[in-house]
């Protein structure tokens, strides 16, 4: 117990997550781009048509994935910012700030292909129905984080505020899931289930589970590049900083010193 | 007890009264029918409104649609497998509008038809390439299965 | 600190609310005539075709209303931060929460009860079905008690910046979704003759969960922002 | 190769749906680390400011 509370104390600290994030964000990217690219074959080539929906249904190997990580970031981030508000651990705000932008990107995402995939198929590119509307207050309620963690110039309070609103707007995703379970409407219901058989044929759920892989790799990889930068923000006076900084400066900083005359 | 204490055993009892009221007041509305759409059943029934807008929503019965040649105009049955309901639509219909597909139409009674101003389509959650979907109808049609084509 | 001196904080702090409101009630009178002006667009944008305008008139109270709630919102704290007493609410021994849900009571009072009792009245410039009116207004009533305790938790967060309307209304109408689409669906069914007693049911749980827990929410928010 | 394409007449939205995952996932990746040389230069201007180095300066 007391080595696992010392692992997590040397984990939390700033300097070595800088460290360990710097080392662990190539992998998440490459592995990424190595998945994404196996599962877009098998999604865009090996995968047969749809017996009802031909070859449209192919937008599923990146809606599916993408609602997922629009739920699984809200998640992400109402959970570090409830460990940032309780413990006040100062990596938690920083994580949590991180994943907003990720995960209004893929809420973004599924929003744009769900609405390219209704209009061929359900014939209109918008529906007021329940789980389509719950997206977009998802994604409503992302842009209220990142409004708010950016309209207050202190960056830890700006963090806990913002981490506040994520916990606040978190009742919203269970709706957004089970909405469609609630209210029978136009979306379908979820093709993949946890328990029980997938109503899928092998030759298309594994390009879509690899799509999974690769979106929440992607995720973490983005989550993590942030989170660097983030930490430099938050931790600007410390020694360590100044360490980076400084070693920054001395590599190339040709393009450094053209970036600030151009600021 | 310490005051703080005592505040934070009111503020729990509190929450726990809230959420006990809440959950009955809930147990209490999903005993409610919350109607999202009116199947053709519910309709013959007299449930829907009359005169007024709603949903209706069922199957497309087979060999029942009827396209005119010089408009827009289509009519068809929409049947929930009990009752049918002939419905009166002009305009484009979407890709996956087929007989036996499930769909959504939005519009009002107009004596015994169902004039709709919009049809939506349905489809459903299941996946799978068009030999294997011919392959399952070829197996209910050798047992007599009652086709379940609703979504 | 006695239960007693807790209540008379309360007390004070409520007598207090209410006469800074009627030294200044003209402009108490500000959500009403916006509602009212808002209401009076719709037939010039529309036409006036009452078929139309009854279809549409409870959904377009009830937007009216909340809009009109949510411009009132930022008056919640705004004068009590910049005068300080914010702080001192804040650093008084009594439950921050239950002084919080006083003002917040009264702003109710002095802000949305105008506007539920003028709601009838701006439905009948609509057209309302009659059959509607009084269920709108009881959805009006267990709505608008929502929107004020949800509101509250996001001006709490908002409270120490400059230029926050825009920013607020960003933070506070995805929250809003869901009792706009109960309250309007309860008065949509109710015109179709549809049973139009679950959402009012969804509406009263949500309402006694966020009597005891925005209070708290918006002491805890509160707190985050004026650190 | 132009079947696939095509996507049995769907190409515009399966292709278009593509496209735009792709470009939103571009600028999500490209968006830190923009960022982050700004937060460099940001922080590396307000260390040289507070304890001028004469052999740090460029």
């Amino acid at each position: 117990m007391n080595i696992l509370t010392l692992w997590f104390h040397k984990l939390g600290s700033p300097p070595t997550f800088y460290r360990i994030a710097g080392w662990l964000m190539p992998w998440c990217y490459g592995l990424a781009l190595v998945t994404g690219v196996a599962g877009l074959y098998g999604g865009l080539v090996q995968a047969p048509a749809d017996y009802q929906q031909g070859d449209a249904y192919r937008i599923i190997f990146i809606h599916v994935p993408s609602a997922w990580m629009g739920l699984f970031g809200y998640f992400f981030m109402a959970a570090n910012a409830f460990v940032a508000l309780v413990w006040r651990i100062k990596l938690s705000e920083v994580l949590a700030m991180a994943s907003a932008p990720a995960g209004a990107s893929f809420t973004f995402i599924t929003l744009v292909t769900g609405s390219l995939w209704g209009k061929p198929m359900w014939g209109t590119w918008w529906t007021w129905d329940a789980r389509l509307t719950s997206e977009l207050v998802l994604l409503f309620l992302y842009l209220g984080v990142i409004g708010l963690y950016h309209a207050i110039e202190d960056r830890r309070q700006a963090a806990r505020a913002a981490g506040f609103l994520a916990l606040v707007g978190v009742v919203n995703v269970p709706i957004v899931h089970f909405s469609v379970n609630w209210w029978n409407t136009l979306h379908q219901g979820s093709t993949v289930r946890l328990f029980g058989p997938s109503s899928i044929v092998p030759s298309m759920l594994w390009p879509l589970l690899l799509m999974a892989i690769a979106t929440h790799l992607w995720f973490f990889g983005t989550v993590l590049a942030r989170t660097r930068t983030g930490l430099l923000e938050v931790d600007g006076g410390k020694d360590w900083v100044r360490r980076i900084v400084l070693a920054d400066d001395a590599g190339p900083s040709a393009p450094a010193a053209s970036e600030r005359s151009h600021v | 007890m310490t005051p703080t204490r005592k505040r934070r055993l009111i503020v729990v009892s509190l929450v726990l009264v809230a959420v006990a009221i809440a959950a009955g007041l809930t147990a209490l509305a999903l005993q409610q029918n919350m109607t999202y759409l009116y199947s053709p059943s519910e309709v013959d029934a007299g449930h829907a409104p009359e005169g007024a807008r709603f949903r209706l929503g069922g199957v497309v019965l087979e060999d029942s649609i009827a396209r005119s040649t010089d408009s827009l105009k289509v009519d068809f049955v929409v049947t929930d497998r009990f009752h049918q309901m002939p419905v009166e639509y002009t305009g484009i219909l979407p890709d996956l509008f087929r007989e036996g597909q499930s769909i959504v139409a939005t519009g009002a009674m107009q004596g015994d038809r169902f004039v709709a101003t919009e049809v939506l389509a349905k489809h459903d959650e299941t996946y799978m390439p068009k030999e294997v979907a011919d392959a399952i109808d070829k197996a209910k049609d050798a047992h007599r299965v009652p086709g379940d084509t609703g979504g | 600190m006695t239960a007693a001196s807790t209540w008379s904080a309360c007390a004070a702090l409520v007598r207090r609310d209410l006469i800074l409101v009627w030294r200044r009630r003209g402009d108490a009178l500000n959500p009403v005539l916006f509602a009212l002006m808002v209401i009076a667009l719709f037939p010039l944008a529309l036409g006036p075709e009452p078929e139309v305008l009854r279809r549409i008139a409870a959904g377009v109270v009830f937007v009216a209303l909340l809009i009109a709630g949510l411009l009132a919102l930022d008056t919640l704290f705004r004068s009590d931060y910049e005068d300080g007493s914010l702080e001192q609410l804040v650093l008084s021994p009594h439950p921050l929460s239950l002084l919080l849900a006083c003002k917040i009571g009264v702003h109710w009072l002095t802000t949305a009860l105008p506007l539920i009792i003028v709601a009838p009245l701006l439905g009948e410039l609509l057209h309302l079905p009659a059959e509607v009116r009084w269920v709108l207004v009881g959805a009006l009533l267990l709505a608008t008690p929502l929107l004020s305790l949800i509101g509250a938790v996001c001006v709490a967060l908002t409270v120490g910046m400059h230029r926050s309307g825009m920013l607020l209304a960003l933070l506070v109408l995805p929250l809003y979704v869901p009792i706009l689409i109960f309250g309007a669906g309860a008065c949509n069914a109710a015109a179709l003759a549809l049973p139009h007693a679950a959402p009012l049911l969804w509406l009263a749980a949500a309402l006694v969960v966020a009597l005891v827990v925005a209070p708290l929410a918006c002491a805890a928010a509160l707190r985050i922002s004026l650190s | 190769m132009s079947d696939f394409l095509a996507m049995g007449g769907y190409g515009g939205y399966v292709w278009g749906s593509y496209a735009v995952f792709f470009i939103v996932l571009a600028i999500d990746a490209l968006a830190p680390r923009a960022q982050r040389r700004r937060v460099l230069s940001e922080l590396r201007g307000r260390l040289l400011r507070r304890r001028p180095r004469p052999t740090q300066v460029p």
